[in-house]
C-alpha cells in the first residue's frame, strides 16, 4: 500500500472555506452568491472524485499540515473509507445547494448569505473529518462542524431556535469536551500517538475496565452519532431550515459522528483488541437498544421532520452496529449504510421540505391525501422510504443485506432479530404516510385535486436523489468497491 | 547597654504603631504614624544603619507624614475604628 | 528558663518584626477605614525593613558601613576587614524598599482621596452602602 | 471580620515565629548574610569605586541597576498621582468666588464670580480653606529654606563620604519646597516651581541616571558600568566610577525632589492646583 | 548580535518613557509615536534575544560590569525569552489597538498614560529578564505601581478597585520581599543562580521552606490565585477599556512566570516537588481556583466581569499545570502563558471594540451585535473558542498538555476541573453569543424586514479592528505552530530531570 503526498485533500477542504469571503462579498446579488456555492460544490466534488482511481488502486493520499503535538499532527490521509464518506457528502452538497435555493427563496428566508456561508463551512469540516489521518484532526473537524452548524440550527433566531440551539450545544459540545477529549488525551498518554492504524494503536497493557470506559466515552462523546441516551439533540435540531436538516442532520453531521465511532472502534482500538475484550458485543447491544427504542419513538411522532429525525437516530445505530460487529461483512454493511441511508434519507427530508414550501404543512396527520396534490414528491418519498426500510429495488437493501450477513458471521443472532424487527418498525412508520397520502376517500383528504408541486429548484433535487437511490441498488459497484477495500485496509488485510 | 536602648525604642515603636491604627482620629493617626516612623529611624540609627535612618527620617517621618496630613486635610478626620 | 531568655534576647528584633507585621496585617484586614488600611500597609512594609536591617547587624563592635580614613583615592594602606563593618547590603536594599513604600503610600493616598471625593466617606461599609444605593445592588 | 483578621494575623505570626528558631543569632558575624557576598563590598568598595561610604558604593554602583528602578518607581508614583488626580481647567469651567486679603490691614475681601479683581500689589489672593496669615511663620521659613536647600545639596554631594546621597538630599530639597507651599500657599509655590518644571525635572532626573547608563553602553561598556566613562571624564576607571556615582546621585536627587513636590501639589489640592495647604 | 542585547528590552522602554514626559509635555502628539518606537524596539530586541538563545543557549549580562553574586545580572534562557516576546508583542498590539480609545478616554492625560504604560512594560520585561531576586522586587513594584494607576482611573468603582488592588498587591509584594529576605538571611546572596547553588545544603532548614512558602503566597496574591484573587475582577472590569486591554493580558502571566522561575531556578525542582512535596496540595488549590473562577464567572452579568473571572480560572490552569510537576504539565503551563496572553488580549480587545459602539458591557447591551459589529463579534468568537479550547485555536493545545499532564500524574481531579471549566466556558460564551445573535427576538420566525434592508452595520474603527483581526488570526496560527513552539523552545525551558 503506497502513500502519496498530495495537496488534493487540503484543496478539497479549503475550497469551501475559500468560497466564504466570495459569498459574503456578493451577499446582495443572490444569483452570483449561489453561483459561487455551486462552483465550490462542483469543484469539491471533482477533487474528491479525482482521488477515486488512486485510492481504488490501493494508494493513500497523505498531507501533514502541522506537527502540533509529538506523535500527533494535523494531517490528512485519504483512504477508501474516508473517500467513500467524502464522495457521499460532496455529491449531496451539489444537490442540496440546488434544493436550498428553491427552499430558501420559496420561503423568502432571512440572512441567506449567512446561511450559505456556514453551509460551506460545515461541508469543509465534514470533508476534513472524512480525510483525517488521526484522531486529533478528526476531533478538530468534529468541533469545527459543531460550531459551524450552530448558526444553521438556530437560523430562525426565535425562542424555539434558541432553546434548540442550547440543547444542541449542550449535547454535542458538552459530550465532546467532557467525554471524548479526556479519552483522547488518555489514549495519547498511554500510546503516544493518535494515528489511525489497521489494528488500532492501543497497547495491550491497558486494563479491560479502562478500555471499556474509553470505548464508552468515545462512543457517547461523539454524540453526533446519536447513540442513546445522547440523541435528543437531533430532534431538537429539526427547527433548522429543511435543507440543513437534510444535508447536515441526515448526512454530514450525524454521519461524521458515526464515522468517528467507526474510526475509533476500528482505527484506534482495533478489531482484535475489542473482540478480545468483548467490547464489540457491548457496543452492539447499545446500538441495538437505540435502534429499537428510536424506531418505537418514531412511530409516535406526528411532526414529519421529527419522525424522520428519530428514524435517523435508529439508522445511525445501524452504522455503529456494523462497526461493532467487527466482521468484514458487518463493516462493509456499516460503511455502505452511510452512503445508502444518506441518499434515502435526504430524499425524505427534501420531500418534507417540499411539502412545507408548497403547502406549509408539517404534521403527518395533516398530510392525508397529499399524494394527489404532490404526486411527484410523494413518489420520491415512497422510494426514499423503501430505501430506508431496506427493501429492493433501493440501495438500502444492499447495506442491510451486508449487515445481516455480518450478524451471521459474528454469530450475533440477537442482532439479526433486532435488524429485522427494526425493519418492520421502519415500514410501520413510513408506509402509512405514503398510503394515506395516496389512498384516502374524498372526505378524508385535506387537499383538493389540483396539482401543486413545490418550485422546480426543490423538485429536481428530490427526483435526483430518489433516482440515485434506485441506481445504487442496480449498480452499487463504486461504493461497494470502496467499502470492500476499506475493510481490507481497516482489518489489516491479507 | 545599647541593647536595652534598642528594646525600649522597639517598645515605643510597637506602642506608636498600635496607637496609629487604633486612635479614632485620622489626623492623630497620621501624627502617630509620623512618630512611629521617627522612632523607627532612631532604632535604625542605633543599629548602625545610618543611611537607612537618614532616609527614614526624611522620607518616612518627613514627607510621608506631610502627604498623609495633606490627604487627611483633603478628606476627613472622621473614622469609625 | 534562662535558655528561653537567651533565645528571646538573642532574637528579639525578629520577634518585634513579626509583631509589627501582625499589627499591619491586622489593620489591613480588620479596619474598615481606608486610611487606616493604608497605615497598616505602611507598618507592614516597615516591619519587613526592620527584618532586613536586623539581618545586617554584626556583633563584636562592628561599625557603621563607612570606611574610616576613607578620604583619598581608594588606596587606604590597611584594607578594610569585613568583620569591622556592619553588612551594608541590607541597608542598600532597604533604602530601595523605603522609597518604594513612600511611592506606594503616595499612590494609595491619591486613590483614597479620589474614593473620598466620589463617595464622601472613607469607611468601607458606608461606601458599599452608597454603591448599592447607586447601582441597585449590581456589581 | 475582626476575628478573621486577628486569626489570620496570628496564624501568620505563629508560622513566622516558628521559623525564627532556626535563624542565625542576631548579630552573628559568621552568619551567611555576613560572610558570603557582603565582605567583598566592605573590603573592596573603597578600592573599586573610591567611595568610602560603602552603602553609597553598593547603592549606586554594584547594585546601581536597582537604584535606577527605585528612582523610576518614585517617578512613576508621581506620574500616577498626576494621572489620577489632576483636573484640568477646573478654574475656567466652574468659576467660584475668590478671596483676597488686603495686606496692610489684613481685611479679607470676597469677590463673587465675575467680579472685578483688585489690581494692586497690596492685595493677595488667599484660599478659602487655608488662610494662615502669620508673619512669623512666613518670615522664619523664608529664612530657613535656603539653608535647608543648601543642606540638601550637601547631602547629595557628600554622599560618598557620609550618610546621605541622592535620595535623602532629594527629599530634603523637596521638603523645602513643600515647606514653602505650606507656609505661604500652593499658588506661590507653584509660581516658584511650576507643574511643568516638576514633571520635566522628575523625568530628567531619571533620564540623567538612565542616560548615564546608556552612555556607558555607547562607550562599549556594560549598562551602568561607569568605568566605561573614563575617557569622557579623562580620569582612570576607578575615579570614573566615583564620578559616575556622583552623576547618578545628582540625577536621583533631581528626580526625587521634583517627585515629592509634584505628589504634594496634586495630593494637597486634589489636582486643581489652586487651593491647597 | 550585540552583546548588550539583553539590556535593551528594559533600557529602551525606560528611556522612552522618560522622553515621553520630557518631550510630550510640550507636544501632545509625540507620546504615541515614541511609545510605538519603544515597544517596537523592545519587540525586536526580544526577538533578537530569542534568536540568540536558540543559537547559543543561556545568555548572561552583568549590569554595571560586576560579576553576578555582587552585581545584578540578567540571565536569558528559553523560558524568559519566550515570555518576553509574548509580553512585548501583546503590549505592542494593545498599544496600536487602543490608540483611539486612549485619545477618547484620556484626552488630556495622554502624556501620563503613555509614560505609565511604557514604564509598566519596562517593569514587566525587567521582571522577565532579571536574575536577581531583589531586583525582581523593585521591577515588580514598578509594574504594579503603574498598573494601579492605569486601573485606578476608570469609570465607577475604579478608584476603590484600584485602592484594593494596591493594598493586596502590596501585601503580595511585601511577602515576596520577606521571602527573599529569609533566603538572604540563610544564604547571604540574592542572585538566583548563586542561591540555587547554595540552597541544596539547606534543604532541611525550616527557614528555607518558610521562605519558599512566603514567596509563593506573595506571588499567589499578585497573580490573583483563588482565594486571594479578590482584587482582580473589580480591578479589570472597572478599568477603562484601554487600560484593561493593555494590562489584563500581561500581569498575571508574568507573575506565573515568576513563580515558575523561583521554583525551577532558585529552589530547583528537586526541592519543590520532592523535598517539600507540596505539588499535590497546590494542584488541589488550583482545582478549587478553576472551579470557583468558572462558577463566579457564570454568576456575572457584565462581559468584562465574566472575562475577569475567566482570567482567575485560567490562573488556576497554569498554577495547577505547573505543580503537577511532570513534563507535560509544565509544558502545558508555559504554553498556556503564551496562549492565555493572546486569548486574553483577544477577548479584552474585542470587548473594547464593542464598547466603542454600545453604552455599556452589561449583557443586555450586547443585543443584536452580530449584525451591527460582525468583525468584532467574530474576533470575540475566535477568542471564546480558544478559551473554550476548541481546535485548532491555541487554547486547545495548552489544555491538551495540561490534561495530559493531569493524566500522567494520576491527578484526575485536575482533569475534571479543566473539563468542567471548558464546559462552563462554553456556557459563558454562548450565552453572550446568543444574546448578540438572537435578541431582540425577530418577529415571527426571523422574517423581519430589517434582515433584507440596510443592515445597520457599524463596526469599531479600523484602527482597532485591524489589530483585533491580527490577534484572532494569531490564535489560530499559535495553535498550528504549537508543536514547533513546544519542541523548539518550551522543551528547553524545562529542566531535563523533569519527565
Amino acid at each position: 500500500m503506497e502513500s502519496i503526498v498530495s495537496l488534493k485533500p487540503l484543496a478539497a477542504v479549503l475550497v469551501s472555506i475559500l468560497v466564504v469571503p466570495l459569498i459574503i462579498r456578493s451577499g446582495n446579488r443572490p444569483n452570483l452568491r449561489e453561483g459561487w456555492t455551486f462552483a465550490a460544490a462542483g469543484i469539491k466534488f471533482l477533487i474528491v472524485a479525482s482521488m477515486v482511481p488512486a485510492v481504488l488502486g490501493g494508494a493513500k493520499l497523505e498531507l501533514t499540515i502541522a506537527q502540533v503535538l509529538p506523535g500527533a499532527a494535523i494531517a490528512f490521509r485519504v483512504d477508501a473509507f474516508g473517500l467513500l464518506f467524502a464522495l457521499v457528502s460532496s455529491s449531496l452538497w451539489i444537490v442540496t445547494s440546488a434544493y436550498s435555493i428553491g427552499y430558501m427563496r420559496g420561503l423568502d428566508e432571512h440572512s441567506q448569505t449567512r446561511y450559505f456561508c456556514f453551509f460551506a463551512l460545515s461541508l469543509s469540516a465534514t470533508i476534513g473529518a472524512a480525510f483525517s489521518a488521526n484522531l486529533l484532526t478528526l476531533y478538530l473537524f468534529y468541533e469545527m462542524l459543531s460550531f459551524a452548524t450552530y448558526p444553521l440550527v438556530t437560523h430562525h433566531q426565535d425562542m424555539e431556535a434558541r432553546s434548540s440551539g442550547r440543547k444542541y450545544l449542550f449535547y454535542i459540545v458538552g459530550s465532546s469536551i467532557g467525554l471524548a477529549l479526556p479519552a483522547m488525551v488518555y489514549i495519547y498518554t498511554v500510546s503516544g500517538t493518535l494515528d489511525f492504524a489497521a489494528q488500532g494503536v492501543m497497547p495491550a497493557s491497558v486494563p479491560p475496565a479502562v478500555l471499556t470506559a474509553l470505548v464508552l466515552m468515545l462512543l457517547f462523546g461523539f454524540a453526533k452519532a446519536g447513540v442513546m441516551p445522547f440523541h435528543s439533540w437531533l430532534p431538537a435540531a429539526m427547527v433548522a431550515p429543511t435543507p440543513v436538516s437534510a444535508l447536515l442532520h441526515a448526512v454530514a453531521v450525524v454521519k461524521v459522528g458515526a464515522f468517528c465511532v467507526f474510526r475509533v472502534l476500528t482505527g484506534v482500538m482495533g478489531a482484535d483488541l475489542l473482540t478480545g475484550a468483548g467490547l464489540g458485543t457491548l457496543v452492539c447491544y447499545i446500538a441495538a437498544f437505540t435502534i429499537i427504542v428510536s424506531s418505537l419513538i418514531a412511530l409516535s411522532q406526528d411532526g414529519l421532520k421529527r419522525r424522520l429525525a428519530f428514524s435517523t437516530i435508529g439508522q445511525l445505530s445501524y452504522i455503529v452496529l456494523g462497526a461493532a460487529l467487527l466482521t468484514p461483512d458487518g463493516l462493509t454493511g456499516g460503511m455502505l449504510h452511510i452512503a445508502m441511508h444518506a441518499f434515502g434519507k435526504i430524499t425524505l427530508f427534501f420531500c418534507a421540505g417540499a411539502i412545507f414550501v408548497a403547502t406549509g404543512v408539517k404534521n403527518i396527520s395533516d398530510m392525508t391525501g397529499i399524494g394527489k396534490r404532490m404526486p411527484i414528491t410523494m413518489t420520491a418519498f415512497f422510494i426514499g422510504s423503501l430505501s430506508v426500510i431496506g427493501l429492493p429495488p433501493c440501495g438500502g437493501f444492499i447495506s442491510k443485506w451486508f449487515l445481516v450477513m455480518g450478524t451471521l458471521e459474528a454469530r450475533q443472532y440477537a442482532m439479526l432479530v433486532v435488524i429485522l424487527t427494526s425493519s418492520l418498525l421502519n415500514a410501520a412508520y413510513f408506509l402509512p404516510i405514503v398510503y394515506r397520502a395516496f389512498f384516502c376517500t374524498e372526505e378524508e383528504s385535506k387537499f383538493d385535486n389540483r396539482m401543486g408541486e413545490a418550485p422546480l429548484w426543490c423538485l429536481v433535487p428530490l427526483k435526483l436523489t430518489a433516482f440515485i437511490s434506485i441506481i445504487l441498488f442496480l449498480y452499487p459497484k463504486p461504493f461497494l468497491d470502496l467499502a470492500r477495500l476499506a475493510v481490507v485496509q481497516i482489518l489489516g488485510g491479507p | 547597654m545599647s541593647g536595652q536602648l534598642d528594646m525600649i525604642i522597639l517598645l515605643f515603636v510597637i506602642i506608636s504603631g498600635i496607637g496609629a491604627i487604633t486612635v479614632r482620629d485620622l489626623l492623630g493617626a497620621a501624627i502617630l504614624f509620623g512618630a512611629y516612623s521617627f522612632l523607627m529611624c532612631l532604632l535604625w540609627a542605633i543599629m548602625g544603619a545610618v543611611d537607612v535612618a537618614f532616609t527614614e527620617a526624611s522620607v518616612g517621618a518627613g514627607v510621608s507624614t506631610v502627604l498623609f496630613v495633606a490627604a487627611v486635610f483633603r478628606t476627613t478626620r472622621r473614622t469609625k475604628d | 528558663m534562662s535558655e528561653f531568655i537567651d533565645f528571646f534576647v538573642g532574637k528579639y528584633n525578629y520577634w518585634a518584626f513579626i509583631l509589627l507585621m501582625m499589627i499591619g496585617l491586622y489593620a489591613m484586614i480588620a479596619k474598615k477605614n481606608l486610611a487606616k488600611k493604608i497605615i497598616g500597609m505602611n507598618i507592614f512594609q516597615t516591619a519587613i525593613i526592620l527584618f532586613y536591617i536586623s539581618t545586617a547587624a554584626k556583633g563584636g563592635g562592628a561599625s557603621i558601613p563607612i570606611i574610616a580614613h576613607g578620604h583619598g583615592h581608594g588606596l587606604s594602606e590597611h584594607g578594610a576587614r569585613a568583620a569591622d563593618y556592619i553588612n551594608p547590603l541590607p541597608h542598600v536594599l532597604m533604602l530601595t524598599a523605603i522609597v518604594v513604600s513612600v511611592a506606594t503610600l503616595g499612590v494609595a493616598l491619591t486613590l483614597a482621596v479620589k474614593v473620598y471625593h466620589q463617595y464622601g466617606t472613607l469607611e468601607e461599609d458606608e461606601i458599599a452602602d452608597r454603591i448599592r444605593a447607586q447601582t441597585g445592588g449590581e456589581p | 471580620m475582626k476575628l478573621v483578621a486577628l486569626a489570620s494575623a496570628l496564624l501568620c505570626g505563629t508560622i513566622l515565629l516558628f521559623g525564627t528558631a532556626e535563624f542565625p543569632d542576631f548579630g552573628d558575624p559568621d552568619s551567611p548574610a555576613a560572610s558570603h557576598v557582603s565582605p567583598r563590598y566592605i573590603e573592596e568598595a573603597m578600592a573599586e569605586t573610591s567611595a568610602p561610604n560603602i552603602v553609597t558604593a553598593v547603592l549606586a554602583d554594584y547594585r546601581g541597576f536597582d537604584t535606577l528602578f527605585e528612582t523610576a518607581v518614585v517617578f512613576s508614583a508621581a506620574m500616577a498621582c498626576f494621572f489620577l488626580l489632576r483636573i484640568f481647567g477646573e478654574d475656567e469651567r466652574r468659576p467660584s468666588e475668590k478671596l483676597y486679603r488686603h495686606l496692610p490691614t489684613g481685611i479679607t475681601l470676597r469677590i463673587d464670580p465675575g467680579g472685578k479683581v483688585p489690581d494692586s500689589p497690596e492685595f493677595e489672593r488667599i484660599d478659602g480653606i487655608w488662610i494662615p496669615h502669620d508673619v512669623i511663620v512666613k518670615t522664619t521659613t523664608r529664612l530657613i529654606i535656603p539653608f535647608i536647600q543648601l543642606f540638601g545639596l550637601y547631602v547629595i554631594a557628600h554622599g560618598h563620604h557620609s550618610p546621605g546621597g541622592g535620595f535623602q538630599g532629594g527629599v530634603i530639597l523637596g521638603a523645602s519646597v513643600i515647606l514653602y507651599a505650606i507656609s505661604q500657599n500652593l499658588r506661590q509655590a507653584l509660581g516658584r516651581m511650576g507643574e511643568a518644571v516638576s514633571a520635566v525635572f522628575c523625568a530628567a532626573g531619571v533620564f540623567i541616571y538612565a542616560g548615564a547608563g546608556a552612555l556607558c553602553l555607547l562607550m562599549g561598556a556594560n549598562f551602568l558600568d561607569y568605568s566605561g566613562l573614563a575617557p569622557l571624564f579623562g580620569v582612570d576607571a576607578i575615579q570614573a566610577r566615583s564620578l559616575g556615582i556622583l552623576v547618578v546621585e545628582i540625577g536621583v536627587g533631581l528626580a526625587v525632589m521634583s517627585a515629592m513636590v509634584w505628589i504634594y501639589y496634586n495630593l494637597a489640592s486634589m489636582g486643581r492646583h489652586q487651593e491647597g495647604l | 548580535m550585540s552583546p548588550h542585547l539583553p539590556a535593551l528590552p528594559v533600557v529602551v522602554p525606560l528611556l522612552s518613557a522618560l522622553l515621553i514626559t520630557i518631550l510630550g509635555w510640550s507636544n501632545r502628539r509625540l507620546p504615541f509615536p515614541i511609545a510605538l518606537v519603544a515597544l517596537t524596539a523592545g519587540l525586536l530586541s526580544a526577538l533578537g534575544l530569542m534568536k540568540d538563545v536558540l543559537a547559543r543557549g543561556v545568555i548572561g549580562y552583568n549590569m554595571g560590569g560586576w560579576d553576578p553574586p555582587w552585581g545584578i545580572a540578567y540571565r536569558v534562557d528559553h523560558l524568559n525569552a519566550l515570555v518576553l516576546v509574548v509580553v512585548m508583542a501583546a503590549a505592542l498590539i494593545g498599544l496600536i489597538a487602543t490608540r483611539d480609545r486612549v485619545k477618547a478616554e484620556f484626552e488630556d492625560r495622554i502624556v501620563p498614560f503613555y509614560t505609565l504604560f511604557v514604564l509598566f512594560v519596562t517593569g514587566l520585561s525587567g521582571i522577565l529578564l532579571t536574575g536577581d531576586a531583589f531586583n525582581l522586587y523593585v521591577l515588580l513594584e514598578i509594574a504594579s505601581l503603574t498598573g494601579y494607576a492605569l486601573i485606578g482611573l476608570g469609570e465607577g468603582r475604579a478608584p476603590l478597585a484600584g485602592l484594593n488592588y494596591i493594598l493586596m498587591g502590596t501585601i503580595g509584594a511585601s511577602f515576596y520581599l520577606l521571602g527573599v529576605g529569609y533566603l538572604y538571611l540563610m544564604t547571604g546572596t540574592l542572585n538566583m543562580v548563586d542561591l540555587a547553588a547554595r540552597l541544596p545544603g539547606l534543604y532541611d532548614s525550616h527557614v528555607v521552606a518558610l521562605a519558599f512558602f512566603i514567596c509563593l503566597t506573595g506571588l499567589f496574591v499578585k497573580m490573583a490565585f483563588f482565594p486571594v484573587h479578590v482584587w482582580l475582577p473589580n480591578a479589570y472590569s472597572n478599568a477603562s477599556s484601554a487600560a484593561g486591554i493593555l494590562i489584563a493580558p500581561l500581569t498575571t502571566k508574568v507573575m506565573i512566570y515568576v513563580m515558575i522561575r523561583i521554583t525551577l531556578t532558585v529552589f530547583t525542582p528537586d526541592y519543590a516537588f520532592d523535598v517539600l512535596d507540596i505539588g499535590d496540595a497546590v494542584v488541589w488549590l488550583s482545582v478549587i481556583a478553576i472551579v470557583m473562577g468558572s462558577v463566579f464567572a457564570l454568576a456575572q452579568n457584565r462581559l468584562k466581569r465574566i472575562l475577569s473571572y475567566i482570567v482567575v480560572a485560567e490562573v488556576g490552569y497554569m498554577v495547577g499545570g505547573f505543580w503537577l510537576g511532570n513534563r507535560a504539565g509544565i509544558t502545558g503551563s508555559i504554553l498556556h502563558i503564551v496562549n492565555d496572553a493572546a486569548m486574553t488580549l483577544c477577548v479584552f480587545l474585542a470587548a473594547g471594540a464593542l464598547l466603542t459602539r454600545v453604552p455599556g458591557d452589561r449583557l443586555i447591551h450586547l443585543q443584536g451585535l452580530f449584525r451591527k459589529m460582525p468583525v468584532s463579534m467574530a474576533a470575540l468568537v475566535v477568542g471564546g473558542l480558544s478559551i473554550i479550547g476548541a481546535p485548532p485555536t491555541c487554547g486547545f493545545f495548552s489544555k491538551w498538555y495540561l490534561i495530559s499532564g493531569g493524566i500522567d500524574a494520576g491527578h484526575y481531579g485536575f482533569v475534571a476541573a479543566l473539563l468542567f471549566s471548558s464546559l462552563v466556558n462554553v456556557a459563558l460564551f454562548f450565552r453572550v453569543f446568543e444574546i448578540a445573535y438572537y435578541e431582540p427576538f425577530g418577529a415571527d420566525h426571523g422574517h423581519d424586514p430589517r434582515a433584507h434592508g440596510a443592515s445597520g452595520r457599524e463596526d469599531a474603527p479600523a484602527a482597532m479592528l485591524a489589530p483585533l483581526v491580527v490577534v484572532a488570526v494569531l490564535l489560530v496560527a499559535l495553535g498550528l505552530y504549537s508543536g514547533d513552539l513546544v519542541s523548539a523552545i518550551i522543551q528547553h525551558a524545562i529542566p531535563a530531570r523533569i519527565i
